[in-house]
Parts: structure tokens; C-alpha cells; sequence
């Protein structure tokens, strides 16, 4: 992504830099602890100061950036056992969205998420985690196990969108995606959701339908991308840019739109600098609302997530 | 999702009766084209055959009041929260006027119009997509009258028709618009949970987040005749595919054919169509 | 059908020959009226004769024939409104399975079945009555709604079987009949099924977990094609009749069995020769067992229908 | 649905260990050739490897009793209605000397074995169909036992998983075969309305009418690596379309694409995945 290595640029040139003194102190055994000292102060201020200012289309860069950490990534590092299950029961297993059971601690959970790939290859068998139709199916037959037997519901959303193609119109995306929204909104069990990366449109809302919506720091949520809202504005899509500022898409516009409950914190540089650490932060905030949650009637947990809903828009 | 609306906005005036004189007789006043079989036809007779084309029954655009009069029994209709109106939730540039502008030219408020009334003597609750005002996209406001509709329905233990015809959600409402999706969906589950009857009619166009939802969670789907009815725009999918669309594609009768709606119904045969369909569900 | 040609012969002879002799009665102006009496009598004898001794295999063939009525046409003359309703919502119309909803009599219905084709062209359009799993997922759909809205369901069965094809099973042939007994089995309204010609296999099955299920008194039911059992058993389809005779496929067979629960009689010559008469049959007995079921607790009809299936097999 | 059964008797005993021996040379007790790999392999070396082949991982058939074994913690399974055998109630001509040939051969009274036992210390209700008896076909005895374990399962609050073998209905008992899919169907539908876990697992071959029965309807359905699993058997599907069928149709690795089984599991490592799911479904 040239947007997220545009964000990268001073602080690596910076750590070059530092590298660099550390390499000539040890070769010539020259002591340079003091600049060293106040380089790497320096760097460390100007991390918190790009990373705290990121402008929106910066996020845009690094939430779709290709280290950031996927559902697996997380899915790894916050369960002890996870078992994934495939397969809609009617066409196909779309490897664009993944979901299984597993626990969390000693808390059996239904996880499902959106699938990017790691690399080209990975990026074309999970089709850059656009779903097919089949794709949100297999997501509702787990989340319907899932309320069978009484486990709490988890996703990860992160996807440019529902894929737009030929086949994937044949097949119902639209039928797809509004049957979750519609099935969701009356499950037994409750559901939360992190926004990890892209939240893109309705292929986000598909899965998005849930008690609880967290989103990572540096990801996005919006109902078209930037790009394509320049193209339409300003028949330009090298606008995006411009588009992102005015489109509140981040997890700060959103949070206060009340549209998400909280701002899951990302380490300095974004989630990839340390998965483990964001991980552990998804978990925190997992727990403590399946905790919220676990007392609680089946009506209530209805009815907190449809008036979360109910609310939205009109009486803002 | 918004992308197409835009970008159809032009294709889409081809079929509105009024670009469609020739401009270069006298006759102009009174004749049209038709886009679909290219005969001349005389403006009147297509505006008394509810603005389908005599010649090859082809479906061109029809207003919101308009098919409220064709379904609803003389004076028998109430329209719910017709003054509601969006709000700038984003700031977005431009938007008040946008909705001024539209306002004008439609003398409506938004792109939804909402109530109950009658249909042959049965009462229902009815909520008509207006494809002239900003494309009949879905904000805020738009969703919740929509909501407001069936939750009118579920009180007074009604029917529900749906009326669709949008370019999907509006953009310059944003992620909030985004969210009525859900909202509606969510009112949809509950009136079903009801045992209430929701019959969804989709006209042209309809796409986008109307069809990631409501429009495709009728307990009955009953579109018009060469409707074009899709999630992502024919313009989206072939830059997508890089391919041509096949004839046909995302029509109503593509649609039929692919198992998502379940009967395709001429304008003028819509009202007793679902006069008989209320019937034998026990109105 | 060269079954049912051979059946109507000596009947169609005699026939030609009464013509014969009423012409030759009029054009030479001869009384040949005792003559005509006595092979019109003679007629009737034969044609009882035939119909009331048919062999399985002549039922076979009476069942399969082209011009034996189908699905449609006894929609046509029970409803008195009737609304096809099409589509899975997940993948395709399929056309070898046709329901809607309608009134008989006053009583609205649920109607679904199996529907063949009346010429070569329909019958491709059809499939030959032979579903893909998008037929038995479409009549789920139709079933689920009739439930909702507490409606009573009747199904046609009229199918050489559900499709061997490659597609078919690519898109779940066994998942989609699976499902259907799964489903019915517990729906909350009365399903009443009415087997009007060919009841091929699991393929019939899949429209037949009903409460109540009766046969039209010369069509068939069984678990495999005669000729697929003859070429089982002596390598040799043509020895279909004899495997017919063994398999106990006749409506007589099956009332005996207890698997079906009513024979409705057909007119003289088979259902074809009066479609009316036996649709007023099929009508009378559809709203007798309506009007048995309508003040039954929903757990009654659940139960009801599940014990009948429940003791079929070991306590024979 | 028994058509394939009966044609596919002889390609069946083909991977069968004791069919591979090479009859030439005094090796042939110890040596079999691997059917899907071609090596030659150390008999032995095969069966304790729970016959799969150690080179190419392919699964051959297992028996019941030794699946039972493979599952269910020693000295813990207790079998239900072993007695029960099939009466012949269509008269059907040489059923009770079939049924005579094949108890005999198996030692088994009919084609499935049905009770309950421990897996890793957890109570569960297990089926296996009996590949060897009579091709693992169904007729009412299968039927019913099946059932009966369901309902055992029913009345104590447990787990079920049947392990699936079967050409599918038992053709010498007619419609009487046929009606067991809606009779175990139906079962495993109060099973599930009791929030019970159900696991299928599917092994070589599952067709039929066990296919189109409780195979398929698994809160989870796991099969075995390399199975044929499918509705129609291929050769059926080969005489409809009149073409060769795809390398590896209807294999488990197939199905899983297409969406129909949740996973793939080894022999070897089934035991531990099935105490996993179940730890996560709270038993
Ligand atoms: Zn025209
Ligand atoms: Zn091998």
C-alpha cells in the first residue's frame, strides 16, 4: 500500500538512522549512547506523532495494508482450541469468510470472520475477502449452531466489500446479505463484533448485525470506499483522499456517531507491530462482554441489540 | 452501493417519458419513442396505460403517488410522517441543497412515502419508494418512516407492502445510512415473528443496500416486468468481470428464472394480484 | 407407453368395431341396435375386466403414460383461486417441482408437487418430473411459509425420482431431501400427500412426510424403478415386469403394508379418461382429512404424523 | 438408490486388504499392493496402521467392530437390540438365505451396530453401519435400531454421532427400506429440538438413501479422507449424463468444496477430534 508507506517513511529513515550510529559505535568502539538516546526519544515521539494523527485516508492505507493481522491472526492468538467448520449445506465453502468453534479461556464461542490472504495466491483462493453469496450462508448456518447451543457469537469484519460479480448476483448476494441482517437481529445468543481492518458496506454488515460493535483503532467503516465516492463526486477516484476526510469513516467518527461501542486500542504503528498485544486487547474486550451478556435473559439480549439498531439514524 | 446510482442517473432518464420526445417536430408534445421496441407512440396512451408501453408492455418509471392511487383505494390512504426530513448528520457538502432541490421538483419531502389505507376494502399498510427524489436512495430518514410503517403494522396487526424502486443507500448520509439496512431487516424479523404477511414489490431499480435487505425479505417477492433488480450495478460488475453482461441480466425475469422472486406481475394486474394474495392469507 | 398401449388394445378393437357397426347402421339405414347393445355391454365387461385385473406392470405403465393427468391439472380443477409461487431464493426455479397457494373450496392451501410434461418440449422444460435439489429446497420454502401462516399443505407425488445428475449432486441431491424429511416432520400444520402417478424413491419421499398419504388406485410407490431392480437381479431391464410383480409397488400393495392410508379410486380406463371425476375424488378426500385435522392441537398433528412414520418397519 | 449398491459390490472388494494380495509368490501373506498409490506394502504394517496406507494416507475400509473399538474407551460399550434381524416382509424371493450368507460371514445379525459408551470419559450414543453386511444397506431393522439408539439418546440427555457405510435402502424390503430415511429422520429432528449434538461421520461409501437421510444432517458432519459420498452412485450418474465424471467427484475432499461436510478428519486422529467438539458443545 503506497499510502501506508508514505505513513512509514520519516520513523524508518529514523530507525535507519539509528541502526546506522549503533553499527559505526560497535565497529569503532566509539561510545554515541547519548545521540543514540535522544534519536531514539525522538523516534519515539514522532511514531506517537504520526500514528496519533493519521489523517483518515492514512487509516484507509493501513487498515487494508497487506501485514495487517487477519481473522486468523486473532482467531490464534485468543483461542486455546478452534476447530474450523466448513461449508453453506447448499453450493459451495466460500474461503472468504472463515468460522468455527473453539474457546475462549474455558467460554465455548462460534467465531466467524472475513478472510484476506497473506500473499497473492492466499489473496486469490480467499477471493481478497469479498464473499459469494455462500460466503454469508455458511456465516448464518454457524451463527444458528451457534444459537442452538447456546454459544455466544463472535465476528471479525474485514472485507473491501461483497464481492460484485456475475455469478455472485446469480446466486443471491443481495437474498444472502439480508437474510443474515434479518436472522441476526432475533438470535437467542449474543453477538459481538471487531472491526479489524475494512469495514466495507453491506459485505461488513453482513456480519455486522450484533449485541456489541468494537472497532480496532486504525480500521474503517463506511458505505462505500473512498474511492468510489470519488469517482462519483468528483469523477475521480484519485480523489479518495478528499472523499475520506468527509466521509466519517474512522473509528473515531463512528464512535462518536454512536454507531460502535468502543475503540479497541492498536500498538504504536498499527496491529501488525504487534499482534499479540492487539490480541490481547480483542480478548479483553471479548470477555468482558461476554461476562455482560452471560446473566442475561434471552429477550434482553434481543432487545438491547435491536434498539441499538431501532435508534440509529433518526434520533441522532 | 451508491456508486451505480449515480452513474445510472442518466440511463435511467432515458426511460422517463419526458426525455423520450423527439425534438425536432411539432408532434413532440404528443408522441414518444418507446426505448425498448422503438415504435412512436402517442404520449397519452402511454400515460393512460399507466405508463407502460402499449406496444410491448415494457415498464417504464411510475411516481410514487401515482402507484399510491393505483393500489390503495380512492381516499382510503393516511400517510405517516410526511414531514419528517433529513438532517446533515455528516456535514456532508452540498447535501441541504441536494435535498432542497429535490424537494422542489418532487414536492416531496423524501424519497419514501408511507401509510395505510385500504386495498379493495382489506386494510394495509403501504410504503411506496420514490424513484424521482436523490434516485430513491435510503438515509436516515428514509429508514425510518420505512420502520415507522411496519412497526404502525405490527401494533394494528396489518399487512405490509413495500414498494421498492432505489439506487441503494445514500451516500451522503454515510455509514448511518449504511445502518438502516439493519434496522429495517430487524422491524421485518419482528412483523414476521407477528405471523404478519410482508409482501415485497420491486420496480426498477432496485439495488444496492434495498436489495441487501428489505427488498428481498418478502414473504412474497412480486416484481414488475423488466425491472432491474441487483446488489451491485451492471456498470459495477462489468468493470468487476471486465466482460460483457449477458442479455437480460438482473431483469425481473433473470431474477424469476434464478429462483429470487416469486412472481412477476403487470402494472395494470398488480392491485387484484394482491387483493387475492391477502385473501388467502386471511384478510 | 408400450405397457399401456398393450392394456388398451382388445378395449380399443372393440371400440372400432361399435363405431363400425353404428355407422354401417346409419349410412344403410340397418337396425343393428341389438348388436351394439350387446357389444357395448360387452365393451364395459371387458374394460372392468382389464382394469380391475391389471398386473403391476400394466400399473406401471398407466402411471408413467404420457397422457395420464398431472400436478397442474389437478390444481386446475380442485382450486378455486390458485397462485404459483416460484423460486429456492437460493439458486434456480426449478420447473420439476411446481406450489403455490390457493383456496379449495374456501380453505386456504398450500399446494406442491412434482409436475412431468404434457409433449417432448415441457418435458425437457420439466426435467421429466425429476427435481434438482432446488425443487425440494423451493417446496421447503412454500412448506415453511404454509406453517407461518397456518395453512395446510398438499403434495402431488409424480416423479420418476429426483435427477442422477452431476450437477445435482454438486449442489447437494441427498442435503436437499434430507432436509425436506427433516423439516416436515416436525411442521405444526397438516400435510396431506396424494402419490398421482409415479412415486420414484427418495425422490417422492422428499414431498411425502405426511400425515396423511393416499394413492391414486393405479399409481405406484416404490424404492426403485422395476427395470433398475430387474437388472439388479437378473442383469436385465426387460425383465422389469417380473421385478414388478415382486416389489410390492401398487396402491393395494402399500394399503396393505399400512405405509399409505387411503386408495382413490379412479374412473374406468384410469385417471386420464375423466380427469374431473377423480379430481373431485382427490377433492372430497383432501377436505375430509382437512376438516379431520382442523381443531387438532398443533402438537397432535406433529405427533400424529410422527407415529406414523415411527412404526413403520419393525412392529409389521 | 440400491442399483449402485449391487454394481458397486465388486469395485468394494477391490480395496479390500485381503482382494490385494498378489497371487504369484509365497510374499503374498505378507505383501498387499495399495490400490491408490500402487506401492507394495507390509500387511501388517497396513492393519495396525487402522488401514490406512502409510504412504499415501488412503483409507481403506474398517469394520464396525473395530470402529467401535477406535472410538468408544475399552470395556465401556454397551450394545443395544443386538438381536433383532430383519423379517422378510415383502417375500421377497432369497432374502432370508441373504440375510443367512451375510450373518454368517459377519458374525453380525444385521447392518448396523447401535449403544452407548465412553469417548475420553464422555457418555455418547454411537451407530456404525456395517460395510460387510450386506453392503451397509438400510431395511427396517437399520432402521430401527438407529432410531432406537436416537431415542436412547433422547431419554438420557446425550450425544449421537452414526458413523455411515451404505450403498443405501435395502432394495429386497421395498418401500418398507424407503420409509427409514423419514423414520430416522425424523428422530434426529426431535433429537435436535432437544438441543442435542448430533455428528455424523461419513466413510466409504455413504449413498442412497443414506445420503438423503440422516448422513446429511448432522450438526456436524465429518468424513473420513477419500470417501465416495453421494446421492446417486457414480456409475448411475455416468449412465444419465453420458459422460465420464470429474477426477474425484463426490470424494469427501469434493464435498467439503462444495459445502456439504464440515470437515475432513484422519481415522487416526478422529477419536481426538470428536472429544474436542464435544468438550466445546459442553458434554
Ligand atoms: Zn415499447
Ligand atoms: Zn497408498
Amino acid at each position: 500500500m503506497s499510502s501506508s508507506l508514505q505513513i512509514d517513511k520519516p520513523i524508518i529513515e529514523l530507525e535507519k538512522k539509528i541502526e546506522e550510529l549503533k553499527r559505526i559505535s560497535k565497529e569503532n568502539n566509539i561510545d554515541l549512547s547519548t545521540e543514540i538516546k535522544i534519536l531514539s526519544e525522538k523516534l519515539s515521539n514522532l511514531k506517537r506523532d504520526v500514528y496519533e494523527n493519521l489523517t483518515p485516508w492514512q487509516k484507509v492505507g493501513l487498515s487494508r495494508s497487506s501485514n495487517r493481522p487477519t481473522t486468523k491472526d486473532y482467531i490464534e492468538n485468543i483461542c486455546s482450541e478452534f476447530i474450523e467448520l466448513h461449508g453453506d449445506r447448499l453450493y459451495k465453502d466460500d474461503k472468504a469468510i472463515i468460522g468455527g468453534i473453539g474457546f475462549i479461556e474455558n467460554i465455548a464461542v462460534t467465531i466467524i470472520g472475513h478472510q484476506k490472504g497473506k500473499d497473492v495466491k492466499e489473496n486469490i483462493e480467499r477471493n481478497f475477502g469479498m464473499p459469494h453469496p455462500e460466503g454469508y450462508r455458511k456465516a448464518l448456518r454457524l451463527m444458528k449452531q451457534a444459537e442452538k447451543f447456546n454459544r455466544p457469537i463472535i465476528t471479525f469484519i474485514d472485507t473491501p466489500g461483497a464481492f460484485c460479480g456475475l455469478e455472485a448476483e446469480q446466486r443471491g448476494q443481495g437474498e444472502a446479505i439480508a437474510k443474515n441482517l434479518f436472522e441476526m437481529s432475533s438470535l437467542k445468543v449474543p453477538i459481538i463484533s471487531v472491526v479489524i481492518g475494512e469495514g466495507g458496506s453491506g459485505g461488513a454488515l453482513g456480519l455486522g448485525v450484533s449485541n456489541k460493535v468494537a472497532m480496532l483503532e486504525h480500521s474503517i467503516y463506511s458505505v462505500i470506499s473512498p474511492e468510489g465516492l470519488a469517482s462519483i463526486l468528483w469523477k475521480e477516484a484519485s480523489k479518495a483522499s478528499e472523499a475520506a476526510n468527509i466521509m466519517k469513516l474512522t473509528s473515531k467518527d463512528l464512535y462518536e456517531l454512536k454507531v460502535i461501542d468502543k475503540i479497541i486500542k492498536e500498538p504504536l504503528g498499527g496491529a501488525q507491530e504487534d499482534v499479540e498485544f492487539t490480541a490481547k486487547n480483542i480478548k479483553e474486550y471479548i470477555l468482558e462482554e461476554i461476562e455482560y451478556f452471560k446473566n442475561q435473559k434471552k429477550e434482553d439480549i434481543i432487545s438491547q441489540r435491536y434498539n441499538k439498531f431501532r435508534k440509529i439514524g433518526y434520533n441522532l | 452501493m451508491i456508486k451505480k446510482l449515480l452513474n445510472k442517473e442518466k440511463e435511467y432518464a432515458k426511460v422517463s417519458i419526458n426525455k423520450n420526445f423527439k425534438n425536432k417536430s411539432v408532434d413532440d408534445k404528443f408522441w414518444i419513442k418507446c426505448s425498448s421496441c422503438n415504435n412512436d407512440i402517442f404520449k397519452k396512451e402511454v400515460e393512460e396505460n399507466l405508463n407502460v408501453c402499449p406496444k410491448c408492455n415494457y415498464h417504464f418509471k411510475f411516481s410514487a403517488r401515482e402507484r399510491i392511487d393505483l393500489l390503495i383505494d380512492e381516499g382510503t390512504f393516511v400517510e405517516l410522517d410526511k414531514d419528517l426530513t433529513s438532517i446533515n448528520i455528516l456535514n456532508f457538502p452540498e447535501y441541504e441543497e441536494k435535498i432542497d432541490k429535490y424537494s422542489k421538483k418532487t414536492k416531496e419531502k423524501e424519497a419514501v412515502i408511507t401509510g395505510y389505507g385500504k386495498l379493495c376494502g382489506i386494510d394495509v399498510v403501504l410504503c411506496v419508494m420514490n424513484p424521482d427524489f436523490m434516485m430513491g436512495s435510503m438515509g436516515a430518514i428514509v429508514g425510518e418512516k420505512i420502520t415507522k410503517g411496519i412497526e404502525y403494522a405490527i401494533e394494528n396487526q396489518l399487512p405490509v407492502m413495500i414498494v421498492s424502486a432505489s439506487g441503494g443507500a445514500r451516500m451522503q448520509e454515510g455509514i448511518i445510512s449504511l445502518m438502516q439496512m439493519a434496522k429495517i431487516s430487524q422491524v421485518l424479523k419482528k412483523l414476521s415473528d407477528n405471523n404478519l404477511l410482508y409482501i415485497s414489490i420491486l420496480t426498477d431499480p432496485t439495488t444496492g443496500g434495498v436489495t441487501a435487505s428489505f427488498a428481498m425479505l418478502g414473504d412474497l417477492i412480486i416484481a414488475e416486468p423488466n425491472a432491474l433488480i441487483g446488489f451491485a450495478g451492471p456498470r459495477v460488475i462489468k468493470q468487476t468481470i471486465k466482460q460483457d453482461l449477458p442479455e437480460g441480466f438482473q431483469k425481473s425475469e433473470f431474477l424469476l428464472e434464478h429462483g429470487f422472486i416469486d412472481l412477476i406481475v403487470d402494472r395494470k394486474d398488480m392491485k387484484n394480484k394482491l387483493y387475492k394474495i391477502l385473501k388467502i392469507h386471511g384478510y
